[in-house]
């Protein structure tokens, strides 16, 4: 159906779109998944991984709560909340980005997808300002099991940050619609893993 | 078998094989010296006997892989292998340096040398200049197989092969190097074990298993290359980091606890993802092909694979659980059905498979070899089963209740004397796989006609 | 697939995400340091629920997928964040010899 | 891109993302390694000679050491702990070359050590390899002394 509505401005990989569509339905149910169905296989090892980190944390707390209530006091609660905000705005872009691509506005999308990857960096700035003040008072990973589970969790999360970033680029280089959801996917599923751990690191008590 | 350079392959599958009953004899003896510890003590020590069983097992699997590849590679990349002679002065040199190790430690020879001698470190015990061989060996390897491939036709079952198997090449490289800090040594030591057996073996497991898949099933090329795809990408996405499971307690941060509980426990998706493929696969296929026995060790691989890598490592893969385990029978229980359900059962599977086309024959002995299969199985299953109990009480008594170390041992001989006993059964699956792979069966006329659909 | 929902959708997505978000810091008592107690816990964990299913319906864009993919996540969201919640109400309350 | 190219960019990219956290980590452990976990004032001379006796004689093929190894013989991890005394040093060293010279036991039905033939000097760097041992810092384990 977009193919009629293709004009000669578009990039050549969305030319690959169509054979792509025919390619996908080898993938079984996966194919109903925006993106590269690949990309859902990370996205899951990725929300197994934090879920279980999460549940982790929640047992961990309760073996020792005492602990872990001291060290979460010390967290910057209200720098992760504005990090959340960060996040959810960064997803609307990259989303926006993906709406601007099926309506073949290439520029558009790249627009967006800057300012997911922007928004993406500042999220980058205010953890590491959070860390380095962590540091500043000589607080490490090794400090107690709480800043473990926090350093592993939150530096897992932000190195996602960075690949996501990573990837944005890459996908607004190769601008192909399928492209543009697989980037989205992966950057979206960042967005809800942060949504899940900001509430549980940094506010359950 | 339709191209000539794919015979390569018989004389890496024949010392393969010939290693194999080695190493199960040597297993066998190492079992009953459990329960006879007198026996050879003087002229055999024990870590002499353990040494060849694994040692010898880790160089079949490798000189199966090794001839697996020599296998397919030519049927997938349409094109003869790049040069033959390189291939079997590979073999050589491989040979050369297995015997090397064998007299070096039967012998006790050259002790203390640093070019000669033993090197002493668990599975890499080779001496240094058996170490150089191998790297040499992998080197003409490599070369051999990737021209072959660069030149020829590129499909997802070569490229991860390839990948695979330059990834065992490169940290191969790891075993060189060796600090007087045993902490760094254990660390770097796993860059070799851990990445070769649970990430890049997986590789070649899964694309061995894929080439067998479709060859079997007649399932679309494009349809098993999205499964092979998605199950080395859980592999090494959950084997990497995994590796954390190895570095709870020899000197390693504490992080490590959470890193390798959380990724390990994951590492069980990628052979659930293999049962899956296979089943669905040969559930989807449409071929009836005549090699049931091969398709048999196909199945049976993914199945045993999930038992004894993906079940049993995650029993005791949770860092407080392996606070008890670590360094119990638990962990040789582990090993034991690990290694047969993954790697040696995708072995004997590409083994049964090829074996009628590099001999120009109809699949024969097939009963025996399916036999063999249940006979095996039944034996390591059982085997298993016996050391995960010895283990759970030696776990108990030991790590728990603190008694002493051989006053522990000396309450689990009940266990030892079954595990010779599945042991036994095990050999005995083995000497019938032997059998029913390279004796024939009456005289069959070769058939090429009748085998040729199942190409 | 390929049918991303309208900007109008996104909109009202990202604008109910932010208020979410504040209702998250609410629960949560960003600026106190006492413990939550059950109510608020549970308040978080349902917010929380809310947020992800918006990321997951309408970023994602799993409202088009079918097989019944978003009903999968949102079963998968409520065991996740149930356990969560659970465990944390119940060391909250003391229910657990420590 | 069709999708199947895409898949394999995906596979290769999420791959090097783990190696590329794995590596790090492991320098990260280095370095803990090296300054934390380890004395590494202590590790002499004769603790590395006692290393490689360790190695050239196999011993791993029957006991283990931080947990790894054969499962045929006890943890020497902790021997220096086990067979040692706190306040006297000594005793530990004592206990293990007397232990490595009376070899085999010979006892029937009881696990055979082999007699080594080890030199008074190889002996002392063993000693001093299994001292040092001792001392790394191992999260707490074994959980007990039988190791």
């Amino acid at each position: 159906m977009r193919d009629t509505e293709r004009t000669g401005t578009v990039m050549p990989e969305t030319a690959g779109d169509a054979a792509a569509d025919e390619d996908r339905a080898e993938w079984g149910p996966l194919a109903a998944l925006p993106g590269n169905p690949m990309m859902w296989l990370l996205i899951w090892s990725e929300l197994a991984v934090f879920s279980l980190g999460l549940i982790g944390f929640a047992i961990a707390w309760i073996l020792d709560p005492e602990t872990f209530r001291q060290s979460q006091a010390t967290l910057n609660r209200l720098a992760g909340g504005i990090n959340t905000m960060v996040l959810v705005s960064s997803g609307f872009c990259a989303a926006l980005a993906v709406e601007a691509q099926s309506r073949k506005q290439g520029n558009a999308a790249r627009w967006w997808l800057a300012a997911a990857s922007l928004l993406g960096l500042v999220f980058l700035v205010v953890k590491g300002m959070e860390y380095a003040d962590k540091a500043a008072q000589g607080i490490g990973i090794d400090t107690n099991n709480f800043y473990t589970l926090y350093y592993l969790l939150t530096g897992f999360h932000a190195l996602h940050v960075v690949l996501g970033i990573v990837i944005l680029i890459i996908v607004g280089w190769r601008n192909s619609l399928e492209n543009l959801e697989t980037g989205a996917a992966f950057w979206h599923m960042v967005d809800l893993i942060w949504i899940l751990l900001f509430p549980v690191v940094y506010l359950m008590r | 078998m339709k191209y000539p350079t794919q015979k390569i392959a018989l004389a890496y599958f024949a010392v393969a094989m010939a290693l194999f009953a080695i190493q199960v004899l040597g297993g066998l003896l190492a079992g009953y010296v459990y329960v006879a510890p007198n026996f050879l003590s003087d002229i055999l020590p024990f870590n002499i006997i353990r040494m060849l069983h694994t040692n010898s097992l880790i160089v079949w699997l490798l000189l199966g892989f090794f001839g697996a590849t020599y296998y397919l590679i030519p049927e997938e990349a349409e094109r003869d292998i790049e040069s033959p002679m390189l291939a079997y002065l590979q073999l050589i040199i491989l040979v050369i340096g297995t015997l090397g190790v064998v007299v070096t430690y039967v012998f006790d020879l050259f002790p203390g040398n640093w070019l000669l001698g033993k090197e002493g470190r668990e599975f890499l015990e080779q001496p240094l200049w058996v170490k150089l061989g191998i790297v040499v060996a992998a080197l003409i390897f490599l070369y051999n197989v990737t021209m072959t491939v660069l030149k020829g036709r590129k499909t997802a079952i070569t490229n991860i092969l390839l990948i695979g198997l330059w990834g065992i090449a490169i940290f191969f490289l790891f075993s060189l190097y060796n600090p007087g800090n045993l902490v760094l040594d254990k660390m770097y030591w796993w860059y070799v074990v851990h990445l070769w057996v649970e990430a890049v073996w997986e590789l070649v497991l899964a694309s061995i298993l894929a080439f067998l898949m479709l060859k079997l099933t007649g399932v679309d090329r494009e349809v098993i290359e999205k499964w092979v795809y998605s199950i080395v990408a859980l592999a090494l996405f959950t084997g990497l980091l995994g590796t954390g499971h190895h570095y709870y307690w020899i000197g390693t941060p504490g992080y490590w606890q959470w890193i390798g509980s959380v990724f390990s426990a994951l590492e069980v998706a990628p052979f659930f993802a293999m049962v899956v493929f296979a089943f669905m696969m040969v559930w989807k296929g449409h071929r009836d092909h005549p090699n049931k026995a091969a398709l048999l060790w196909s199945l049976g691989c993914a199945v045993l694979a999930f038992f004894g890598a993906g079940v049993w490592g995650f029993l005791h893969t949770l860092a407080p659980v392996n606070y008890y385990t670590h360094g119990t029978q638990i962990t040789a229980a582990h090993g034991h059905l690990a290694f047969f359900g993954a790697y040696v059962s995708i072995n004997l599977a590409i083994i049964t498979y090829a074996m009628p086309h590099l001999l120009g024959r109809e699949p024969y002995n097939q009963v025996l070899n399916m036999a063999s299969f249940w006979v095996m199985s039944a034996g390591m299953a059982f085997m298993t089963f016996t050391l995960t109990f010895a283990g759970t009480i030696q776990t108990h008594l030991q790590r728990v209740l603190g008694e002493g170390y051989m006053d522990v041992q000396d309450q689990l001989p009940v266990f030892y004397w079954m595990r010779f006993g599945s042991g036994a059964v095990v050999v005995i699956g083995v000497l019938m796989f032997l059998y029913a792979t390279f004796v024939p069966a009456s005289a069959k006329t070769p058939q090429r006609a009748s085998a040729a659909p199942a190409e | 697939m390929h049918n991303p929902p309208s900007r109008k959708i996104l909109i009202t997505a990202w604008l109910t995400l932010l208020a979410l978000t504040a209702g998250t810091m609410i629960s949560g008592h960003v600026s106190g340091g006492d413990a939550l107690g059950p109510a608020w816990i549970a308040a978080l964990a349902a917010i929380t629920l809310f947020k992800a299913r918006i990321v997951l319906r309408d970023y994602l864009n799993l409202r088009a997928a079918s097989g019944g993919w978003g009903r999968g996540f949102t079963a998968f969201l409520i065991l996740l964040l149930g356990i969560l919640a659970l465990l944390f109400i119940i060391q909250g309350l003391r229910l657990l010899p420590t | 891109m069709k999708t199947k190219s895409a898949a394999r960019n995906i596979f290769y990219g999420g791959s090097l993302f783990f190696l590329v956290i794995f590596v790090a980590l492991t320098v990260d452990s280095h370095l803990y390694a090296l300054n934390v976990s380890t004395d590494q004032a202590g590790l002499t001379e004769a603790v590395v000679r006692g290393k490689r006796v360790w190695e050239k004689n196999a011993c791993i093929d029957c006991h283990t050491i931080l947990g790894e190894g054969a499962y045929y013989a006890p943890e020497l991890g902790n021997v220096w702990i086990r067979r040692g005394d706190p306040d006297d040093p000594e005793v530990a060293r004592e206990f293990i070359r007397d232990w490595m010279k009376s070899q085999p036991s010979g006892v029937e039905g009881r696990r055979q050590m082999p007699q080594f033939n080890l030199t008074d000097q190889e002996i002392n760097d063993l000693t001093e390899f299994l001292r040092w041992v001792s001392t790394i810092k191992t999260q707490n384990w074994p959980p007990n002394d039988a190791g």
